[in-house]
């Protein structure tokens, strides 16, 4: 067994409008060492599955299925608990916009020292060395000065660091970063990459790296993971995905991508419609209300929901296109448009 | 820091200015504009059966005759400087904040309101007490169990005690548990803290509770409404990925930023109450400011109303002048500038 | 020297007890305490025509309260009933009530004077020579320049302007005099004379009967000039009575303690029995009943009877019932018949609204026949002495006569009614109740009346007592009511039935504007045999009442409650409340 | 703490954040009002306050055909129904019976059912235009405040702020205690009912000047009226056209939570004695006479109920509808 599993994994909420089906069975897999990139846009349920490996659905209105097995110990039917005393320990989370995940009235050294302290039965003067060395340790100038600022004194990028710094500090052994560069400028975004994979290697945990951006996990994920209403509708190492992506919302995606040799609001193959909703799912494929390609599957993408099928080693697709279909369509419609521009 | 104080200082000042002329046009400008003469003022603070002559010398006596302006002038010299006043066979000095004397029994203003503060300031406080724990409590209780049995009950009793009018339940109160029960003091009872705290507290728990009831009520909604609101917060998700128990994620991150606002609100509200509860006073007959307020206006007495209507605005500035303060050290966000 | 109807008033059974008080022999004393309360029966209007629980034990503290404040604690700025019988504890008069239940309780017997005045010049002097021997609380003697003082600084209205203004009116004042205070060393020899230590004599500008009455007032109350502070004296009044003030707040409560240089063998008309007296003001009325009910305090000073809420409490509890007093009060509850105002400037109009009254209505909405009152149907009330009862516009049952009502209409050119507007003090409960009444029965007739209330404080002096408001708003009834500064004709009817009174502003006579009631007026002032003054002024009420510009409602009763322990107690018509003076606890 | 000391409301309770996210989450097709509609309609208990309220409308409109179907005249004395001694009515808990429902005044008489029904109609006639007043000049202030901001928001600030460190209450029955009994072309119980209007009006908008303020605000910084504003758009368009219409939400939810807040501040006036003159009925009048009665329990619980029910009504429907245009506060 991997040493992180997930098994057919659902997030269900009830609400006053009906059942939202966040993560409606999902399944993965990831080694020590290993980067997994989950993408997808807003509302597909990727933060969902993060928060659910957390188990911070746990308690909550969330109705959760399935297994999820870390290091041999499954997590969905652990107590409440047990998962309490494993996060941030042995799993820790990086958030989206550290300016609104940190709490705002207490320095950034009391928020470390505090996630530390947990964990670590140590006096606070302990806890303050070590939150002056992760500090320094992910790049923060002067740590042992900063240590004692909130976080509304801090730049984006050194926001972020601390962030990272405060989900590394009881040396996490899987980390799941949720968009850890959305709210950074570009340079920022490069600086912080680098120094989650340095990181990465120095600690070797595994990783999981959340995006609607490919751009992010182009250069650090080894598998990427594609999600959509809430099913994973495409998997594969990162050529695969890159090279020989096999289903049109990947294409979207990839056409989305931002590039160096484009324009930043250009878009060549934008992805029409919005996501769906997740309570009234569409029927069969969901996907097939925005896919171009919809009617080549005879009807089938309304009535029949598509399984997810195996096209080469360890790639996966969910898509009722033949897969012969696919792939010429990749090659001789898609793939020269994106180059073409 | 310093200089954000003294600018709020100067502010204040300004604004008891506002408050002040308020209070006096709606005393003398307006009944001017219904046709009231000197005289007609005059006749007011005269005994029963008065001649002309005793209106015509009183009007002088009090200044009705000069203008508005004049009289405004006079009054704010007072608070200022303090003043002289004449008592016939000799002239006392009435030192600042001189806010005169009563129109009707010649009595001195502000040690009026030194008399009456503790009673007020009590009632306040007692309520306050009761309110912030219950409510409080109450509130983040119900924003954790959010849709329970529990929350419905207590949300329905808070909106319940925002609806009812304090001088009904202060009325139904006394008849069942004073006049009933014989279980509370009956209404006026009051007896200073130095003098005898037990009895003390036993006149007061009545309007206490009555009071905090009503405030309880808004605080409790408010409570949970923030908290919901702070539960949603990234932070807090934060500080459970950081695998802090529970009580850790509500009390220190979730509360805390919760009763932020929370505390501005009481500062405004203590202000205006120890400033006089016009209502539960003169409902419970207790003889604090607000008492004084409702019988001065009575009794046209503007010396006592423009005294207890400055007091009042004092506190409300400096409570929400300590508010800011406060705020700027609950939260490091603000900076006062 | 005492003249002799004062000595033989010493018969009653009360100024006997008096006289074994002073330490003067004769009569029995009773035995008080625990038997005494036993020895009583507590019976309804026990305390009206005798003494109840009578007893001459001394000796513990009489607690008083008061739902209001004192206008003023200074014997020349006050002109409350309850402030002159209340104060009669820390000063003396000239003359005081006779301190006895019954009619009797009218007549005013000498206190500092050895006799009652004697008058000159046709009623235009009146001398009294003050007695020996009485001092101040400090014990300086008092003498008759001390009462001249005190009268000369209550002139000065403008440092006491609350006090009557009777002795301004009637003495013979320099011009341009502005009282004691002021004009230190005026001469006023023209007002009051005091030829020696003893003597004092009033000058007045025109010959007046009821002196007497006059100077039993607190301004004649001895002040001596070196201790005046002025319009702060209220708040240290230096005694000639037998207590003086211990600690006093002004507005919230005081005490009284016995003044040890008050010689009780100068003073037959006070027993002094308390050693302490307790006063708190400003308390709840409804919680003042209760207490008074429960006996944790003696007396409601104001004397104006239990609040409704009381009634509902006391009236169907015999026991409760039996301990109260059910006195009439020399006082008129009326509304004033505004002839200024169109349609009322036609008696017709006027006595129709008369007749169109419900009598009995009028008395529910005002309290009921305990605490409202008599249905009135003239002006004088009944404990006026020499009054007469007499209903010029009666009906079956005071139930108002419909018939005659548009008949009267009729003859006024209204014979489908008219509109007008009542006024009345929107912060007096029962005066709102008597106008909702009013616009109930009126409308009968098809006189529709629109209700208007207006603030107690200004209602004399802006609304419905300032002839201009009057007629510029069309007010012509007003809610209004009258009580006598002293039980004669005079004292009584002149500030509400005499024209020549009214001014721009703060008038208590509304509505009577009738030169027929004016002669009158003057005839009986200056009568100075009182059968025939009594007469003349029955035969004023008479006019008033044909002129139908006073519409009596009730002459007041008040429903007073005997404390509970409280000795000697008796209703005093005079005082128009339980003698005070005269209290004593078990 | 709204307006009246220690009248408390709900007002303060204003999450205009959260009012103003609730409209931005439109979701295509549906409108936010239909979307509100349909949370509402589900709400059972805000469904409840609402159908009371149309109910106490109803009673108010028809006052006088429920009285002469139900009642005696309001202003009726019924001396035969009291005792002329203690003043109290004679039949047990009030006089209530089938011919008086909620039994009789002490004193006169009167139907206290028929006083309530005729109350409702000046209860409910003040609170609404007292709130169309509070609506009207908080609206104007809030938007001139916070659209066009710089001093302009200064001095509106300030003002509001003097308004809320006045001693409401205490001004408000001074300033009813010194009005004239006539003026501005009216008298009697139209001025009184105007005057009231007035003051309770005047005297609770800068609650809601507050929250229009903060709203605009944040309307002024979004993509549309920055549109707008980048094509030449007049300050009066973007005002009416853009900011406007996004404000009803707001508008309609606090304006439904100052109306029992300002039912209750006429109320305090009335029992403070400086409301409508008599013999007209209030509740808060009928409140204030019962003070001297509270020995007759009915007296004080038929018109304390009156008021309490009404309050309540509007605080809950009110409640459902912030909650239908927010759901997360719920």
């Amino acid at each position: 067994m991997s040493f992180l599993e997930l098994k057919d994994l659902r997030v269900h909420f009830p609400t006053d409008d009906g059942l939202v089906r966040s993560v409606d069975g999902l399944s993965f897999s990831l080694e020590r060492g290993k980067t997994l990139g989950i993408v997808g846009e807003s509302g597909s349920g990727k933060s969902v599955t993060s928060l659910g490996i957390l188990g911070l659905h746990k308690g909550g209105p969330a109705k959760i299925s399935g297994e999820i097995w870390l290091d041999g110990e499954e997590l969905v039917s652990a107590t409440p608990e047990h998962v309490r005393q494993l996060r941030g320990k042995k799993m820790a989370m990086i958030f989206q916009d550290p300016l609104s995940a940190m709490h705002p009235f207490y320095t950034v050294g009391a928020q470390i020292i505090e996630a530390y302290r947990v964990h670590h039965d140590v006096s606070k003067s302990v806890a303050r060395k070590h939150a002056i060395n992760m500090l320094g340790r992910v790049g923060i100038p002067e740590p042992s000065r900063r240590v004692d600022d909130y976080p509304h004194h801090f730049s984006g990028g050194m926001r972020q660091r601390a962030m990272i710094a405060m989900a590394l500090s009881c040396d996490p052994e899987l980390l799941i970063a949720d968009e850890p560069t959305t709210a950074l400028d570009v340079t920022v975004q490069a600086q912080i990459l680098d120094l989650m994979r340095d990181l990465q290697s120095e600690f070797d945990s595994a990783l999981i790296i959340i995006t609607h951006d490919l751009g992010v996990v182009a250069e650090l994920a080894d598998d990427i993971l594609v999600m959509y209403g809430g099913k994973c509708i495409e998997y594969g190492n990162a050529e695969d995905i890159f090279y020989r992506p096999e289903h049109p919302y990947t294409w979207g995606l990839l056409g989305s991508m931002p590039r160096l040799d484009r324009e930043a609001s250009e878009r060549l193959l934008p992805i029409k419609g919005s996501p769906p909703s997740l309570i009234n799912v569409p029927s069969g494929c969901s996907f097939h209300p925005r896919c171009p390609y919809a009617e080549r599957t005879e009807g089938k993408s309304v009535s029949q929901v598509p399984e997810l099928t195996e096209t080469d080693g360890g790639h996966l697709v969910r898509c009722h296109l033949p897969r012969a279909e696919r792939r010429s369509l990749w090659e001789n419609d898609v793939k020269p448009m994106m180059e073409t521009t | 820091m310093l200089t954000y104080v003294i600018r709020r200082l100067i502010g204040a000042v300004a604004m008891l200015v506002v408050v002040s002329m308020v209070t006096f046009a709606i005393f003398f400008v307006v009944p001017q504009l219904a046709g009231a003469t000197p005289e007609a003022f005059a006749s007011r603070y005269v005994g029963r059966a008065a001649t002309p002559e005793t209106v015509q010398l009183i009007a002088e006596r009090l200044g009705f005759n000069d203008p508005v302006v004049v009289q405004y002038a006079r009054f704010a010299k007072g608070i200022v400087v303090g003043a002289e006043y004449d008592y016939g066979t000799g002239v006392e000095h009435c030192p600042v904040p001189c806010l005169g004397y009563s129109f009707l029994n010649q009595q001195p203003v502000w040690p009026d309101l030194l008399d009456r503060m503790p009673v007020t300031f009590s009632l306040a406080l007692g309520a306050a007490i009761i309110w912030l724990i219950a409510g409080v409590s109450t509130g983040v209780v119900s924003a954790l169990r959010r849709g329970s049995f529990f929350d419905r009950l207590a949300m329905g009793t808070a909106l319940a005690g925002v609806s009812l009018p304090i001088f009904f339940t202060g009325m139904v109160t006394l008849v069942v548990f004073s006049y009933g029960l014989n279980l509370t003091a009956p209404g006026g009872s009051w007896t200073d803290f130095g003098e005898n705290p037990g009895e003390w507290a036993y006149n007061l728990i009545l309007p206490w509770i009555t009071l905090a009831f009503l405030f309880a009520a808004t605080y409790a909604r408010l409570t949970r409404a923030g908290m919901l609101e702070t539960m949603g917060e990234d932070y807090i998700r934060t500080a459970r990925a950081k695998g802090l128990r529970e009580r850790e994620v509500v009390v220190k991150h979730g509360l805390r930023a919760a009763l932020t606002p929370i505390l501005t609100l009481f500062g405004l509200d203590f202000g205006l109450l120890i400033g006089g509860a016009v209502l539960t006073e003169s409902t419970y007959s207790l003889p604090g400011l607000g008492k004084y307020a409702i019988d001065a206006i009575a009794n046209n007495d503007l010396p006592k109303v423009m005294g207890v209507t400055l007091l009042t605005a004092c506190f409300v500035v400096l409570a929400s002048l300590i508010v800011d303060l406060l705020y700027a050290v609950v939260d490091p966000r603000v900076r006062l500038s | 020297m005492r003249r002799k109807t004062a000595s033989a008033a010493a018969a009653g059974a009360v100024l006997a007890l008096v006289l074994s008080a002073c330490g003067g022999g004769g009569g029995t004393p009773q035995e008080p305490g625990a038997k005494g309360a036993d020895a009583v029966k507590q019976e309804f209007n026990a305390g009206l025509t005798k003494v109840f629980n009578p007893s001459t034990k001394k000796g513990g503290t009489l607690k008083y309260a008061h739902s209001g404040n004192w206008d003023s604690l200074d014997p020349g700025d006050t002109y409350y009933g309850y402030s002159f019988n209340f104060g009669r504890y820390y000063w003396r008069t000239l003359t005081t009530y006779k301190p006895v239940p019954g009619p009797e309780g009218n007549q005013v017997v000498p206190d500092l004077a050895e006799a009652l005045g004697v008058p000159g010049d046709e009623g235009k002097t009146w001398t009294y020579k003050l007695k020996s021997g009485l001092k101040f609380e400090d014990g300086t003697p008092i003498t008759s320049k001390d009462v001249a003082y005190a009268v000369a600084r209550s002139f000065d209205k403008e440092v006491f302007a609350h006090g009557p203004s009777y002795l301004n009116e009637l003495l013979d004042w320099p011009k341009d005099y502005k009282g004691a205070i002021k004009d230190k060393d005026a001469d006023i020899k023209s007002a009051i004379e005091t030829p020696d230590d003893q003597t004092i004599v009033f000058k007045l500008k025109k010959p007046f009967a009821s002196f007497d009455y006059i100077v039993q007032m607190p301004m004649t109350a001895p002040v001596p000039q070196a201790k005046d502070t002025g319009a702060k004296y209220q708040e240290h009044v230096i005694s000639s009575g037998p207590y003086m003030f211990e600690t006093n707040e002004i507005d919230k409560r005081f005490t009284l303690v016995r003044n040890p240089n008050w010689d009780p063998a100068t003073d037959p008309n006070r027993p002094a029995l308390p050693d302490k007296i307790e006063v708190q003001l400003q308390v709840n009325a409804d919680d003042l009943d209760n207490r008074l009910i429960a006996g944790d305090i003696h007396v409601d000073i104001p004397g104006t009877g239990m609040q409704p809420a009381a009634l509902g409490k006391v009236l169907p509890d015999p026991a409760l019932k039996g301990r109260t007093d059910n006195p009439t009060i020399p006082r008129l509850w009326f509304i004033s018949v505004i002839p200024d105002v169109a349609p009322l400037n036609d008696v017709h109009c006027r006595r129709a609204v008369q007749y169109a009254a419900d009598k009995v209505s009028n008395q529910t909405a005002y309290g009921g026949e305990f605490s409202g009152g008599e249905i009135a149907t003239n002006v004088m009330p009944p404990g006026i002495s020499g009054q007469e009862k007499f209903d010029p516009y009666p009906s079956a049952g005071f139930k108002g006569d419909v018939a005659k009502a548009k008949e009267e209409l009729a003859a006024c050119g209204k014979p489908d009614g008219f509109e007008t507007i009542m006024s009345f003090r929107a912060d007096r409960p029962r005066e709102k109740a008597l106008a909702e009444a009013m616009e109930q029965s009126l409308a009968k007739v098809g006189i529709k009346l629109t209700l208007k209330g207006f603030p107690a404080s200004d209602y004399f002096s802006n609304y419905a007592g300032n002839p201009e408001y009057v007629k510029k708003n069309g007010i012509g009834l007003a809610a209004h009511g009258w009580g006598s500064d002293w039980p004669d004709g005079y004292g009584f009817l002149q500030a509400i039935i005499d024209s020549r009174t009214i001014r721009d502003a703060g008038n208590y006579n509304l509505s009577v504007k009738n030169t027929d009631v004016d002669k009158l007026v003057d005839q009986a002032s200056a009568e100075l045999d009182q059968t025939a003054r009594e007469k003349l002024w029955v035969d004023a009420d008479k006019k008033v009442m044909e002129d139908a510009s006073i519409l009596p409602v009730l002459w007041a009763k008040s429903l007073l409650m005997r404390g509970q322990g409280v000795t000697n107690q008796f209703y005093n018509e005079g005082q128009s409340m339980y003698d005070y003076s005269m209290l004593g606890v078990q | 703490m709204t307006a009246p000391l220690d009248v408390s409301g709900s007002a303060t309770e204003a999450q205009p954040e959260s009012v103003l996210a609730g409209s931005g989450k439109v979701i295509e097709g549906r409108s936010l009002s239909r979307i509100a509609w349909t949370r509402l309609k589900r709400d059972k208990v805000a469904m409840g306050g609402g159908i009371t309220v149309i109910f106490l409308i109803l009673v108010a409109v028809f006052s006088s055909v429920i009285v002469s179907a139900f009642g005696h005249p309001p202003l009726e004395f019924h001396p035969d129904q009291i005792d002329s001694a203690t003043l109290s009515p004679k039949g047990t808990f009030g006089g209530v019976s089938w011919d008086f429902l909620f039994g009789v005044e002490p004193v006169n008489g009167r139907d206290i059912f028929s006083r309530i029904v005729a109350g409702a109609w000046i209860s409910l006639l003040i609170g609404f235009l007292a709130t169309l007043v509070s609506v009207v000049i908080g609206t104007v202030m809030g938007v001139v405040a916070g659209y066009f901001g710089g001093w302009v928001d200064n001095v509106i600030g300030r003002i509001m702020d003097v308004f809320l460190a006045f001693p409401l209450l205490v001004f408000a029955i001074a300033l009813a205690g010194v009005i004239p009994d006539e003026g501005f072309g009216l008298s009697g119980n139209g001025l009184r009912i105007a005057l009231l209007v007035f003051i309770i009006g005047f005297f609770s908008w800068p609650y809601i000047g507050r929250i229009i303020r903060g709203q605009t605000l944040s309307l002024r910084e979004r993509e549309f009226v920055d549109a707008s504003r980048s094509l030449g758009a007049r300050h009066t368009y973007i005002i009416f056209r853009e900011i406007l219409p996004n404000l009803m939400a707001p508008i309609l939810v606090y304006a439904t939570l100052l109306i029992p807040t300002n039912i209750l501040f006429e109320a305090a006036l009335s029992f403070l004695g400086v409301g409508i003159n008599p013999p007209t009925p209030t509740w808060g009048g009928m409140l204030s006479e019962a003070v001297r009665f509270y020995t007759l329990p009915h007296f004080v619980l038929f018109p304390g109920l009156a008021i309490f029910i009404t309050v309540l009504a509007f605080n809950l429907f009110g409640d459902g509808l912030r909650d239908a245009f927010d759901p997360r506060a719920r």
